[in-house]
């Protein structure tokens, strides 16, 4: 007998007598031997199922351990993807493979049950356990996993959360934002294999968010753990996101890292435009506490950011948003911005009907700044015009993810 | 012109006879007449309650006296109208043969199964056998072995089924079944005398009423009740 | 199929049965969905002696509860008497009174499967209709009757098919008139009387399984489309 | 208060009573339970005759129930026989039958109870607990029969004063034998059959009453405290 | 008999048999009245209620028809408080004043019952009825109003929120987006005197939000109906708010203009330091489509935004975020910047151990800039120097409110 491939292995175990308890420790066993053997994680999914009117047929590969970011318009059909993901729906066709596990295949007739997939997911909605205080909400997961294939704290995501007063609490008397952080804090500590999570933060207040985020940021590259993180919110994308899959009605319309997805069009529009900006990867060159400045070293050359406490030669996203994004047609000495680039203009489109002009630059990167109309006629900009651009380095953002 | 309209309230037990006498009634067109069969406890009290009988047939003495008491009774339209007698039954396929005498071995009989009477707390049937045992002398010994049935009918499909092997019932009760034998007879001077008073309610000593007490009386009901297995008073 | 060919007299049993129990389910079911309401949401001193006094015909024999019937309700009955003085309304020995003892039989079923689902109701849901304009009688009925619409159903099988299983009380409170008050298991009893009886018992028998049966199903087609509804046509299901 | 002091006989019935409603409410718990499971979220080809066969006891009047018993389940029934000689248990004429009876009798409320629960239950926090690792059994034990705990309550309850007052099946069953099978609707029921009983009767029928009202009371104060946890102690409620 | 104030007739009516259906429209008389009368809209709040261990205690009066903004971390009460005004939980004491109506005072014992309010109310999770379709849902509370008082049209709604083709569909089928804009409509189909909003654009995407918060916008200035919102949202705040409200455990910290209240270190705290901006309010003074500019007169001077649609004279107010202010010690012709205000240092602090600094301008106005420790050094910023400030046009932003 040759040795079985997961899928065939998966089947094999599906024929056994049904027996739960006994299975779940099977599917712990498969997971932990695939940690050990550190199988770079990976999401494989392709998707076809019919609901109703609308049809899901989405496909999506997620390279490496990190944050893979769903986005698209309220109804594009996110939640359906995740619980056909999570195992909670069965999808008419496609297959499912996570790190190497194959959990669904419509041919193979495989589809291992959700208990059996040990993904964590953070509902849309809540979906506390009305009956189970909150201390044991959030250890019913966790008391279902062997302690051996813990990898996180109970206290250490109960202070993250903010939640130790609520513990003896029912879930009926808590606020809206206590019951996600609870959520959130139940399926962290099942120690899934991955974490899948639907608009989380979404009642949360910024304080809070900013010490969640850069928590959920560190898992993939911390623990291998990969996140599927459904958002509306661009800025979570921008600072969580590995990889971005870009839906719209139940379609796949673009995957792909987040700089270049987030480019798109389409990705402009939905985002009101608004939140546009141009990301680029960049290689952390060296720290001055002195100035209280780091540099990074982009392949425009070095952009001057506040100091960030991250590993030297690490890589992070930058963010440039062109709005602040300034242009003089001299360079002038004793400003405030620390970076300032020469470049030249490769295009000027006026997408509002005269009242903002976007223009597009060379400085050895493509970059953006928009102005207004009357900044354009003053500096006579027209492609080819040789430009200073100017960029505060305090208005550069940058990802939590490093690495 | 106009027929009367009588009520009867009979116990069920005469279900079968009564049912046959009304419809001789009817045909001489005497009267149209309501039934209500129903244990005789149940009839009593609905009269006491004022209940639209015009007629009452009892199982039993005591329930006509407690109406009695309660003049609920027209005043000297009460007599006896039936008799009946006590048997052993035993299923269809038994082989058992008993004779019934003073101190006969019914215990031995029964072995570690049960004799199936009506409840002798209350059910006729039940407190007369329990008498006849008692005169008999075999009550002490088969008293724990007594199953108390809701009323004769009930003591009699457990013979039926088999569960007891022998049961004590009226003849009457004995005669509708196919599945059932007689085994014995129990002595008449074992047990006071089973009749089934019949009177009318007070206050409905119509001539309608009074005619259908009448036609009980006439031999075309006795024939009919005879068919049946009562003995007539 | 001579054996299904029903007698004039078993057909009377039939109709009066259903007669009996529809009236017995009608009646009892704006009382019943009321005191279940009231079971469920309000507090108030004595609640424990309504709730007592709603499950005592499941908790005393049904001898008991026709008796009891008969004495409150006869012709000589406390409220009998001054109902009838008041309304002309007669309960004893006619089908309204048949129908009174099968619904106050299976009053305490209905009271008890409406009231659980009262219970469920999730009552953000309420307080949306009442910030929407509804007043609490306006939202009962267009909020809060909808969403125990399965609890009802659930009620009314339960109590139908008590109604028409009820003898005891039934036999005891209005006697066993052909015609007028004897229903399906009267009849099945009388037939239990007479020699040869088992065949018709059992005709009755099926009769009543059929009629139970034919309202089970319509009941389960209607809760089952309500619920459809409610929950979505393709609903994510879990598989195994 | 010599009204109140029990006869010895009044005291074995009641003793009688409570065990054998006991014993069938216990019984009937379990199938009950996971009968009510497959019929709320099972479809499979004879679903309504399993609903049908759950009513049945329901439908048709007890006498019919305890004589189809006695078909079945007597010493030469069908199954008694086989059972009898299988395990030696016998359920004719003894309290083992009276607690078969009291059960079947109560079986088709306690499911209809439960079934309705289940039907209420999110499964939305089902799926929840399948993401969380548990199995369809574990989720089952965890999540799903703690949220139908006022289901199972009113179940319950519903069944043990159905069993209280069960009388037609269980006197044609196993009798009306005193210490055995005599319960305390068949004491009564031997009582209210002769002319002077009356007070004897009321005096069983206050027995089970104040037992039942004791059942109902310890039922509503535990399905009371279940229901604040889950609804928050100061839950927001619309004034008037 | 004098004249009964509005709590004395309120009174005068709960004694009256009761009689929901009649008394609904006793509520509509009371309040129809009120709206020809055109009483000055307004919000006064006074509130006190023991929940557990959690004490509400807040008190706030909001002026005018505007949105009146409640922010507060997570678990701060706002949707207790918000249950207490719509009438949904009862005040232990206090009063709640809503357009000079008194609908709960708790020492003349009056309390309104909700559906005698009309006040519509958006719930943070939805609470949309299930047995209905999303047409009924919709209409639900509209029928409950009598046409006369109407002042919003189905057709209007539905499309705003782009919901026309869910019209048939029932709940349990909604995205969790699709449910949070049936919700929405459905309370403003009632035509509500006060809306209450608990973060209804929670899981909305971007460019329904970008559709639907000016709509929201309109309605107090249009309609004269005040709105209450909540929200976590700075941008939301910003751009909507004439009032804010800042709770923290159940009391009121602040009630203001969202100028000052905003300026506050505690909700600069909140919101991660991050969003905060300088908030001022401005006066248009004309338009220039040529140059596509708009010019705004504050007290600093002229301040120069993209063109925006808002009448000449009209507030609107204008939001000047310190990142993006940069510092020269020069004033430099030829740039982007349209806006170059002479200014002097007042202050500099460095509230992030040394990696950026903080510094305060007069430039008629108090205006913030952060800048890095580097800039600081290299411009020799001390309180006393003399800085233009370089602020892009584009780079303000303004919220939709204006009058
Ligand atoms: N049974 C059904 N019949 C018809 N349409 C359905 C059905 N179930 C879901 N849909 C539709 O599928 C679409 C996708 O829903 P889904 O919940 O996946 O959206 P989503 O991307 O998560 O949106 P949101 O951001 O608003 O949560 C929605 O438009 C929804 O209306
Ligand atoms: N019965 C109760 N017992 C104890 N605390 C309670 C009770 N009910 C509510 N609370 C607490 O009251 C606080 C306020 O809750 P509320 O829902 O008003 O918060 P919120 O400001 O709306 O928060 P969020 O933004 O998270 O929705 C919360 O901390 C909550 O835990
Ligand atoms: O009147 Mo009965 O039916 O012989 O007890
Ligand atoms: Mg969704
Ligand atoms: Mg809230």
């Amino acid at each position: 007998m040759g040795k079985p491939g997961p899928c065939g292995f998966v089947s094999f175990l599906l024929l056994l007598p049904w027996r739960p308890w006994l299975f779940q420790n099977f599917w712990l066993a498969v997971w932990n031997g695939a940690c050990e053997e550190k199988i770079d994680p990976m999401l494989d999914i392709d998707l076809k199922k019919v609901q109703g009117d609308f049809t899901v047929e989405a496909a999506f590969v997620a390279k490496g351990a990190g944050v893979t970011a769903m986005f698209g318009h309220s109804g594009a059909g996110k939640t359906s993807i995740i619980n056909m993901i999570a195992g909670l729906s069965r999808p008419d066709a496609g297959h499912i493979v996570v790190n190497d596990h194959c959990v669904f295949d419509g041919e193979k007739n495989v589809h291992i049950p959700p208990e059996g997939r040990r993904f964590g997911y953070v509902f849309q909605d809540g979906r506390l356990f009305p009956h189970l205080s909150v201390r044991n909400n959030l250890v019913y997961g966790m008391k279902r996993v062997p302690p051996g294939a813990r990898y996180i704290e109970f206290d250490q995501v109960v202070d993250l959360l903010g939640i130790s007063h609520l513990l003896k609490r029912h879930p009926a008397t808590l606020s809206g934002g206590e019951k996600q952080r609870v959520a959130i804090g139940r399926s962290l500590l099942t120690s899934p294999v991955l974490l899948i999570m639907d608009e989380p933060l979404a009642s949360l207040d910024q304080a809070r968010k900013s010490e969640v985020l850069p928590f959920i940021a560190r898992l993939p590259r911390e623990l291998r753990v990969p996140i599927l993180y459904v958002t509306h919110s661009v800025d979570e994308i921008l600072n969580l996101a590995d990889t971005l899959v870009f839906l719209s009605n139940g379609k796949t319309l673009a995957v792909g890292s987040v700089e270049t997805v987030s480019a798109r069009d389409d990705f402009q529009r939905l985002t009101g435009g608004m939140e546009a900006a141009v990301v680029v990867s960049t290689r952390v060159d060296s720290h001055d506490p002195g100035a209280g400045l780091t540099r990074l070293e982009f392949p425009g050359g070095m952009l001057s950011v506040p100091l960030v406490d991250l590993p030297v030669n690490g890589t992070v996203r930058a963010r440039i948003h062109p709005r602040n994004v300034g242009l003089a047609l001299e360079a002038f000495p004793r400003t405030s911005f620390q970076n300032i680039f020469q470049g030249i203009v490769t295009g000027i489109n006026d997408p509002c009907n005269g009242s903002l002009v976007n223009v597009s630059l060379d400085i050895g990167i493509p970059l953006m700044a928009t102005i207004t109309p009357r900044a354009r006629q003053e500096l006579d900009l027209k492609p080819g015009t040789r430009v200073h651009a100017m960029i505060k380095s305090v208005s550069v953002s940058l990802g939590y993810v490093a690495t | 012109a106009d027929t009367p309209e009588i009520t009867v309230f009979a116990a069920a037990s005469t279900t079968n006879a009564i049912t046959d006498i009304i419809a001789l009634f009817t045909a001489e067109n005497k009267g149209r007449v309501t039934t209500s069969f129903a244990s005789s406890s149940t009839l009593a009290k609905q009269i006491n309650q004022g209940a639209p009988a015009d007629v009452y047939l009892s199982a039993n003495p005591k329930w006509m006296g407690f109406l009695e008491k309660n003049n609920m009774i027209e005043p000297g339209t009460r007599f006896d109208l039936l008799g009946n007698r006590l048997v052993l039954i035993a299923p269809l396929d038994s082989s058992m043969d008993v004779t019934i005498t003073s101190g006969f071995n019914l215990a031995g009989l029964l072995g570690q199964e049960k004799l199936a009477m009506g409840d002798p707390d209350h059910v006729p049937a039940g407190i007369y056998g329990k008498q006849a045992l008692t005169t008999l002398g075999v009550w002490e010994s088969v008293a724990s072995k007594v199953a108390r049935a809701k009323d004769v009918r009930a003591a009699l499909m457990l013979v039926e089924r088999g569960e007891a092997p022998l049961g004590i019932v009226y003849a009457t009760d004995a005669a509708i079944s196919k599945k059932v034998k007689v085994v014995a007879f129990f002595p008449e001077n074992s047990h006071p005398a089973i009749t089934y008073p019949v009177a009318l309610v007070s206050g409905k000593a119509t001539p309608g009423a009074r005619a259908f007490l009448e036609f009980l009386k006439t031999s075309a009901s006795g024939a009919v009740f005879e068919k049946y297995g009562f003995s007539l008073r | 199929m001579e054996f299904l060919k029903l007698t004039s007299v078993e057909l009377e049993a039939l109709r009066l049965s259903l007669w009996i129990s529809g009236w017995a389910v009608l009646g009892s079911l704006v009382p019943g969905i009321l005191v279940a309401w009231v079971l469920a949401r309000k507090q108030f001193p004595g609640k424990v002696l309504l709730d007592g006094l709603v499950h005592l015909p499941l908790v005393v024999p049904p001898v008991v509860t026709g008796y009891t019937l008969l004495l409150l309700m006869g012709r000589r009955g406390i409220l009998g008497k001054w109902l009838y003085d008041l309304t002309g309304i007669v309960f004893a020995f006619n089908w309204k009174g048949a129908a009174l003892a099968s619904g106050v039989m299976a009053f305490p079923l209905l009271v008890r499967a409406v009231r659980l689902s009262i219970e469920n109701v999730d009552q953000g849901l309420e307080q949306a209709a009442r910030t929407l304009g509804a007043g609490p009688i306006d939202l009962f009925f267009t909020v809060t009757l909808p969403l125990i619409f399965p609890g009802i159903i659930t009620g009314i099988i339960l109590a139908f098919a008590r109604s028409l299983s009820e003898f005891g009380a039934t036999i005891t409170f209005v006697s066993n008139i052909p015609g007028q008050t004897q229903t399906l298991p009267l009849a099945l009893y009388t037939l239990t009387q007479v020699p040869d009886g088992e065949a018709g018992a059992l005709r009755l028998c099926i009769i009543s399984v059929v009629v139970a049966l034919a309202a089970l199903v319509v009941s389960e087609l209607l809760a089952g489309r309500m619920e459809r509804r409610m929950r979505g046509k393709n609903r994510s299901h879990v598989g195994h």
